[in-house]
């Protein structure tokens, strides 16, 4: 025993004083990092909500749903996170829908990785298209330019498939969460 | 694949894979078989045989007769040698032989008087009277101490002693003795003139070995392209039950053991260099070799000529010819009209295997089946080029090795890399030099290397 | 190495140029690769690592009488490993963006051969001082090298330059939107990485061989 | 011969006037087929020449421009290659570089951008193939390694398939731009519709410059085949093998499109014969051939029924060259007669 | 979970996402042990078979250790900032075990594979898959883990062998001296790679 | 409160690790000699294989296990050989530096029947045509050695191999390279070394028809210094346990009919710089 402690009592302490050390920058840090976290999140729904000012989180057919209410405590939107594949992997996105759950008011791409220069346009201009669009039909990808009329977004040149998932993912969202927003009006 | 299932169709006896070069048989072909007479001192080389060397048993300026026993070993792996011409030796110097190897040899001057060799030699060589001779009269032990006495040996170009090759062995039993009359080679003509012109002699030497060695069955094997040969063999075997005729596609390397065997019974001989014939209960005989059999045995003549076939397009006169062993080159194709300014390689042998020589300075021995003089027009020069993996050579190769990969190795020097690719199987038959398109001389890379191992197999002993 | 006669601005040197850590010794080659597809991620790479390896010297210099050999390697990552995480910590809470681009590449600072190699060769052998200038050396150097590859492969694959400037990045390049298409995408993809890296250690080798040709004559 | 003077090997012959005659001395064979590689490259390029004509019929001036640009790029790059490395540019007259070149062209869309296709040829050349140390030690098949490139560099311009001029109705203005679902992007894509297996076959479809028309490809490649340029082993393995994996898939799953048209659609019959059949990237022993053409032939396919890309030939191709090492070593002839046995 | 969507966790690690060539993990080894196809065969059995274990036993420390711990002090998340500590922890300590236990019972099972396994400690790939584990909430899966890490050392095998496999075949090949070793199989590795990307979208 | 919990926490799993490492470590305990990684640290590490094992860690094993001697590895030379028995604790026996020589001096101009070849140009490949040259003991000339050798130190100068004895660290892969067996390794006893240049071993008519600087076998070294040179198949050989002095020595080459002995040598100077100093300490009275 005594030879074990020989051997290794440098460890323990070490072992100690660094936990020390890292709960200490945790404890300073942590804060912050979760105060990032937040933002990156809230940045995203006021991008796809007007008016936000605090929101309140619900859980929707295993969708995260924001339930966003503008400076006069009124409710000024819904921002639902969801994914689902893409053309590579992986499409994390936002949508927001209008008080009433009729419209798309915006959707922003929070995380992916579709080709980069193609695919991954997803995240940029591209996405305000779905501004405006209705919810009571499905949305439709066209190749060439669209008719919004017909609740139309145009796909990205050579990237068809990406636009394709995108929309899909938004018109799964539609489907699954539209109907029970009623319930937590 | 084509031509194999038209062999097929037609009847000829085949083994897969292997190549078809240009015949160029026609130089020589429809020349009758000839006796040289050398005028010149010969030089005759201890070493013409597989095994020990032969030590002199005659002393510098004795007078010998023709066919008088000059050097015998005691070992058993060999052959003596025997007077091809009576005359005075001389002093004991070197020769070389057409594979390049310098031997201890002895000079023979050829009498000036009188015939150094007996009267109508050229005659009694090609007899065709051999109506009477039963084989089986002949005890087998007997049979090889004769052809041993004799001095014969394997005449396709190996020169294994014929002696140990016949005998009877309780633990590998033979059943089929194959007489090898394709001459897959190119060019040459002097086994398909001798089956032309002496066919009884050869059935004759078969069936004594098979009676030697046991065998049931005799078989002679003729390529396609001889139909003549091929008609007077099956007129000769008509009355001499037990041998049989068996056409074979004409094809490169027909006349190898290792795909003569296959094409004709249909058996695979075990790799080299540990398999051999004999491992599937055959023995495989040169046609040469065997009308020296019936010779030796029936007659008891000694081998002291052979057929030499002089072709190509670098002399003025081809032919097949009955030389005395130790003739000159030089002497031989002087006789035939010389070598053309043209000629750019001397080959002992056949183009597909036989080896260049330097001059013409060496002397025709119990192996040299031909002398091919080509042309630059005739032969390919070598301008290596990258591989470009195109797999004709592997496609190509009669024992389905990948030469390229072993050449490969060779090249750069890694022989453990080769032998894991069966190097020492190769049978040198060159087939994958010949198809190669980059040119690259594969068969000689691999011979390297096969010598290498050897070499330091050897060292290491 | 550390036998050697030099001062402690020429171990710095050779850390940067004729002992580089990743063209030249070949070692962190897993983030070399991985997060070289800006400048701007590179730096922070090339800094984090720094950091990292400037403290784990620090501290294996100082406790290099204590250490026993045979719990050698346990001390090493467990430094190792603690300096790690807290810089991960202070990246998430200042430059989150570019944290979240990182990936796991930070907390596989842990395993980065260059920090392990350094402690084991330079820190334990010697003083404070040298294994300072050493731990700033290679990981200038290695910095140095992201940087090289993270610009080709930024301005090849994305027409731009990104400096890491806190929340908002600092576009030090930017070609305009017409050369979009013309882009080498292929670049700032996983084959990219190889082939980039590849030609340079590739163009190093030779500089290389021409200078020791060049000694030599 | 005594006193004969210094003999250099290249007049050994002049300077021996009183000596024997010496010859040349070699090893044998000394006859040889009289093929070369230059013989087989020449051969791939006239196997080439239908799918060349089909092209010019379908695309007009893209046909010509687009192997001109290869081509040149191939030949540029490989003379820089050589003389990088001090050798000789004799390698530029075997006409390797002309069929990587060629081949690279027949597989790039034909409205491609001359720059990219440009880049395309120098990077076949300078990263398959002078990095390994020139012809027949690349590893990669040059021309693929060269497409994909373009093909992840580019993916925008790689995806465009321009409509043969000849579907265009005489008159139209914007015959150069029209574009097109190629049959195996339609296939993917449930809203447009799947051409005819005529149509596939004869080639009036969008796609490849020399890909579109799987009769032009039968004939250049039945030609190279019969002249033993081109191997049949992973020709019938690659086709074989695809065949049977669309014909279950689509009995399993009848949304997938029949083996039929897998096998006209898309690379298929151009990656067979002129690409499967290269011999660099393919294994040398015969068994060797047959499993790489089945490993293309079910790569291709996986690729196209349950990838992200609608063709998969390039891919298939390139990760089973990547194999071919691999397979060669497991795949060692057995000599006929058995192996020579370790311990001799 | 179906078997379906593990087939498909697994062909994405290995094939599509495959650690060393779309992941950058493991890249010191992949150059270093690539020479020959014996050894690389033995790395891959050395790494898949570390990675499996690493990769369960520290999904167990971190959902059956510090998570219960956080929880008892009120928050599941408190410790998470000992992970990474942890995680290396658990990595070099597992190899060296396995090591020793190899050489006192199975000496020539050591001499086989042995010599790679203080190699490992230092691979990313092992750490690089259990922190891959602990990012991804579809990890929250013990089986799933599981998988995940054992196709991350199939994959790191394939990539291996089939490298050394070109390594080999490449040997005698007029490499130009400055590619010669890392050049060249860093650019055979970018070609590998744009080969793998062919792989997109499957088991998706 | 996170803290203590911190600590707490780590302070066990270190705990856990460090003791089952520590229980392992007395239980799965293997000895190994720790010569051997000594032994392995004193080699010079070219891993050339010129000592016969699969490189210098094999080679050090080997030396430990006593299956080879401590001067088995032909680059360290001395120097080395020494450093292994001081770690082995036995004695050094006198061992100078082997470096290969070369047992032909036939340049071009002295060799005859040289004829056109047409084939690879390398030695091994060469020989097996055999008769590229009338010699067929002597160096064919395509430098297969030269090739071979990994430190650069060897070159063809007028069809005849030339060492860089400076360079040059008797790897003996040249050695092993020669398909004719030419080259063979010599203990440097001095800067430089008498050599027999031929290796033919055909009676003296035959040598000079081949060849103008053959040895012809004529015993007349033989019969000067009967010590150092025998005569076997017609060509001398020295034996260098019993080499002579130089004035003996010039005796003899002024002697040679055929020219046939050639000096070859000066090694590097540390080496005759070690050489010297080994000789006067051996003068010295002890």
């Amino acid at each position: 025993m005594k030879k074990f402690v020989e051997e290794s009592w440098l460890i323990l302490l070490l072992g100690v004083v660094f936990a020390l050390m890292l709960a200490g920058a945790q404890t300073t840090l942590s804060a912050r990092i979760r105060e990032n976290q937040q933002r990156a999140l809230n940045e995203a729904i006021g991008e796809v909500v007007p008016h936000v000012s605090r929101t309140e989180v619900i859980e929707i057919e295993g969708y995260q749903v924001f339930k966003c209410h503008d400076e006069q405590g009124q409710l000024s939107g819904w921002a639902v996170r969801a994914s689902g594949s893409g053309f590579v992997d992986k499409i994390t996105l936002v949508v927001g829908l209008s008080p009433d759950g009729e419209r798309v008011t915006g959707l922003k791409v929070i995380e992916n990785v579709e080709t980069p220069g193609l695919g991954n346009k997803i995240e940029g201009e591209w996405a305000s298209q779905y501004e405006g669009l209705s919810f009571a039909k499905a949305i439709q990808v066209e190749k060439g330019p669209p008719d919004p009329a017909r609740n139309q977004i145009q796909a990205i040149t050579g990237a068809t498939w990406s636009s394709r998932y995108v929309t899909d993912i938004v018109n799964e969202v539609a489907n699954r969460v539209r109907p029970k927003l009623a319930e937590h009006r | 694949m084509i031509a194999e299932l038209l062999d097929g169709l037609k009847g000829l006896k085949s083994f897969p894979r292997g190549i078809h070069p240009p015949h160029r048989k026609g130089y020589a072909e429809a020349e009758p078989i000839r006796l040289f007479s050398p005028k010149q001192d010969l030089l005759i080389p201890f070493v013409q045989h597989i095994g020990a060397p032969c030590e002199p048993i005659v002393k510098a300026k004795q007078d010998v007769a023709y066919g008088e026993k000059i050097a015998d070993a005691s070992a058993p792996v060999a052959a003596p040698i025997h007077a091809p011409l009576a005359g005075k030796v001389g002093a004991g110097t070197m020769a070389v032989l057409p594979s390049g190897r310098r031997v201890p040899a002895i000079p023979l001057t050829p009498a000036a008087e009188g015939e150094p060799v007996p009267a109508h030699f050229l005659e009694q060589y090609l007899d065709r009277n051999w109506g009477g001779v039963e084989p089986s009269g002949f005890d087998p032990d007997e049979i090889c101490q004769k052809i041993r006495e004799c001095g014969v040996v394997g005449m396709g170009g190996a020169t294994f002693p014929t002696h140990i090759k016949l005998k009877r062995n309780p633990a590998k039993p033979i059943d089929t003795v194959i007489m090898n009359g394709c001459e897959c080679e190119p060019y040459l003509t002097s086994d398909h003139r001798l089956m032309l012109e002496s066919p009884e002699a050869i059935v004759v030497g078969l069936q004594l070995a098979a009676r030697a060695c046991g065998a049931q069955r005799a078989i002679v094997a003729i390529e396609a392209n001889k139909p003549d040969a091929i008609e007077v063999m099956r007129q000769v075997v008509r009355d001499r039950p037990g041998v049989e005729v068996a056409v074979c596609a004409t094809k490169y390397p027909m006349g190898g053991e290792r795909q003569l065997i296959p094409a004709v019974l249909g058996r695979t001989v075990p790799s080299a260099p540990k398999g051999l014939p004999l491992d599937v209960s055959v023995v495989v005989v040169n046609c040469a070799t065997t009308h020296s059999i019936a010779r030796a045995v029936v007659r008891g003549q000694p081998l002291t000529h052979r057929v030499v076939t002089v072709t190509g397009l670098g002399v003025s006169r081809p032919g097949n010819w009955l030389v005395p062993f130790g003739t000159r080159f030089s002497e031989l194709i002087e006789h035939c009209g010389g070598v053309s300014e043209a000629a750019l390689k001397v080959v002992a042998g056949g183009p597909m295997m036989g080896p260049t020589v330097p001059n013409l300075d060496v002397t025709v021995v119990k192996g040299t089946s031909g002398i091919t003089v080509m042309t630059e027009a005739e032969t390919a020069r070598w301008q290596e080029t990258p591989c470009i993996r195109c797999g004709l050579c592997v496609d190509n190769c009669p024992l389905h090795l990948s030469p390229t990969k072993i050449a490969h190795a060779v090249k750069f020097r890694d022989y453990g890399l080769a032998g894991a690719y069966d190097m020492n199987a190769c049978c040198e038959c060159g087939c994958c030099s010949y198809v190669c398109p980059a040119h690259i001389p594969l068969a000689q890379y691999i011979r390297a290397g096969k010598d290498q191992v050897r070499l330091k197999a050897a060292a290491k002993k | 190495m550390a036998e050697e006669n030099g001062s402690n601005f020429r171990q710095f040197r050779d850390g940067v140029i004729g002992n580089n850590p990743v063209l030249v010794q070949l070692l962190g080659m897993c983030p070399t690769l991985a997060v070289t597809n800006t400048l701007e991620n590179a730096l922070v790479m090339g800094a984090a690592v720094t950091f990292v390896l400037v403290m784990s010297n620090l501290v294996t210099s100082l406790l290099r009488h204590q250490i026993k050999p045979h719990v050698r390697i346990l001390v090493f990552t467990l430094t190792i490993a603690t300096f790690v995480t807290i810089a991960d910590l202070v990246l998430k809470a200042n430059m989150y963006e570019v944290s979240k681009k990182l990936g796991p590449f930070v907390p596989l600072i842990i395993v980065n051969c260059i920090i392990i190699c350094r402690a084991e060769v330079v820190a334990i052998k010697n003083g404070l001082a040298r294994s300072l200038a050493d731990a700033f050396g290679m990981g200038l150097g290695f910095t140095t090298a992201l940087s090289i590859l993270g610009a080709i492969r930024e301005i090849l694959g994305s027409g731009s330059l990104t400096l890491p400037g806190g929340a908002t990045s600092l576009k030090l390049v930017q070609l305009p939107a017409a050369f979009e298409p013309h882009a080498w995408i292929i670049m700032v993809l996983p084959p990219g990485a190889f082939l980039t890296l590849g030609v340079v250690i590739g163009i190093v080798n030779q500089l290389r061989y021409r200078k020791v040709k060049g000694g030599a004559a | 011969m005594s006193e004969a003077p210094t003999v250099t090997q290249e007049n050994a012959n002049a300077e021996q006037p009183q000596g024997p005659r010496s010859f040349l001395v070699s090893s044998a064979p000394h006859l040889a087929s009289g093929t070369s590689t230059r013989c087989i490259m020449f051969q791939v390029v006239l196997g080439l020449v239908p799918l060349w004509l089909a092209a010019l019929y379908f695309y007009r001036l893209d046909a010509l421009i687009l192997p001109l640009v290869t081509v040149a790029a191939c030949l540029i790059a490989e003379a820089v290659a050589n003389a990088m490395r001090g050798r000789d540019q004799r390698s530029l007259t075997d006409g390797s570089a002309i069929v990587t070149g060629l081949i690279l062209a027949f597989s790039l869309p034909p409205d491609l951008n001359p720059y990219m296709a440009f880049i395309g040829g120098v990077v076949s050349i300078a990263l398959a193939k002078a990095i390994f140390g020139g012809l027949g030690q690349n590893l990669f098949n040059p021309a693929m390694v060269g497409r994909a490139f373009l093909m992840i560099c580019f993916p925008a311009a790689m995806g465009i398939w321009t409509e043969p001029v000849t579907l265009a109705r005489i008159g139209d203005t914007a015959v150069d731009g029209v574009t097109m679902a190629t049959p195996l992007g339609a296939a993917m894509d449930p809203s447009v519709l799947i051409p005819s297996l005529w149509d596939l076959f004869c080639g009036r479809v969008g796609g490849s410059l020399g890909e579109t028309s799987a009769l032009a490809v039968l004939i250049g490649g039945l030609f190279l085949v019969f002249r033993r340029v081109a191997d049949w082993r992973p020709v019938l393995g690659m086709l074989a093998t695809a065949f049977v994996y669309a014909a279950i898939a689509h009995r399993i799953n009848p949304e997938f499109e029949g083996p039929m048209f897998h096998l006209f659609a898309g690379s298929m019959m151009f990656g067979a014969f002129f690409i499967a059949t290269d011999y660099v990237g393919a294994p040398i022993t015969p068994v060797g051939r047959i499993l790489f053409g089945i490993g293309v032939g079910g790569l291709v396919m996986t690729i196209r029924l349950f990838g992200a890309y609608p063709e998969g030939v390039m891919f298939a191709i390139l990760i089973m060259n990547a194999l071919t090492p691999l397979i060669e070593r497991w795949t060692v002839p057995t000599p006929f007669g058995g192996h020579v046995a370790a311990a001799g | 979970m179906s078997f379906g969507a593990l087939i498909g966790i697994f062909l994405g690690v290995a094939l599509v996402n495959n650690m060393v060539l779309a992941g950058f993990m493991g890249i010191c080894p992949f150059l270093g042990v690539s020479r020959k196809v014996d050894m690389a065969v033995g790395m891959g059995c050395a790494v898949t078979f570390v990675m499996t274990v690493s990769g369960v036993v520290t999904w167990l420390l971190v959902h059956a250790v510090l998570t219960p711990i956080g929880a008892a002090f009120g928050n599941p998340e408190a410790l998470y900032f000992l992970k990474y500590v942890i995680f290396i922890m658990v990595i070099a300590s597992m190899v060296q075990l396995v090591e020793m236990y190899l050489r006192k019972f199975f000496p020539s099972l050591y001499t086989a594979f042995g010599v790679f396994l203080p190699l490992i400690t230092t691979n990313c790939a092992i750490l690089g898959a259990c922190l891959l584990i602990d990012m991804k909430p579809e990890y929250q899966n013990l089986l799933n883990a599981t998988v995940f890490a054992f196709g991350g050392g199939i994959g790191f095998m394939m990539a291996i062998t089939i490298m050394a496999g070109i390594r080999e075949h490449i040997r005698f090949s007029d490499v130009p001296r400055c590619l010669q070793g890392p050049g060249i199989t860093l650019l055979m590795a970018g070609m590998l790679a744009l080969a793998f990307m062919g792989f997109t979208g499957i088991g998706k | 409160m996170t803290l203590l919990l911190a600590a707490a926490v780590l302070f066990g799993i270190t705990l856990v690790f460090a003791t089952l490492l520590g229980i392992a470590k007395e239980k799965l305990r293997v000895e190994e000699d720790p010569r051997i990684p000594a032994v392995t640290e004193a080699l010079p590490a070219a891993n050339c294989g010129g000592c016969g094992f699969a490189g210098c860690a094999d080679f050090a094993k080997a030396v430990v296990e006593q299956r080879v001697a401590c001067d088995g590895c032909p680059v360290g030379g001395f120097k080395t050989a020494a450093r292994i028995a001081e770690i082995l604790g036995i004695e050094v026996v006198q061992s100078y530096p082997y470096r290969p020589v070369i047992h032909c001096g036939a340049k071009t101009g002295d060799k005859k029947g040289v004829v056109e070849y047409d084939g690879v140009r390398s030695c091994v490949e060469a020989n097996v045509v055999g008769v590229t040259q009338g010699c067929i003991y002597g160096c064919l000339g395509f430098g297969d050695c030269v090739a071979s050798c990994n430190y650069g130190a060897m070159r063809m100068e007028d069809g005849l191999p030339v060492i860089d004895y400076a360079k040059c660290t008797g790897c003996g892969a040249c050695v092993r390279a020669c398909p004719r067996n030419i080259i063979e390794s010599i203990p440097f006893k001095q800067e430089r070394m008498l050599v027999i240049a031929c290796s033919n071993k055909e009676p003296a008519r035959l040598v000079k028809q081949v060849c103008t600087v053959g040895c012809v076998g004529c015993k007349m070294c033989q019969k000067l210094l009967a010590d150092m040179f025998q005569i076997k198949d017609n060509l001398a050989y020295i034996d260098y346990e019993h080499y002579a002095g130089e004035e003996d020595r010039e005796k003899v080459i002024a002697k040679c009919p055929a020219d046939a002995m050639v000096y070859f040598g000066k090694p590097k100077p540390e080496y005759a710089e070690m050489l010297r100093q080994e000789e006067a300490a051996a003068s010295q009275p002890v």
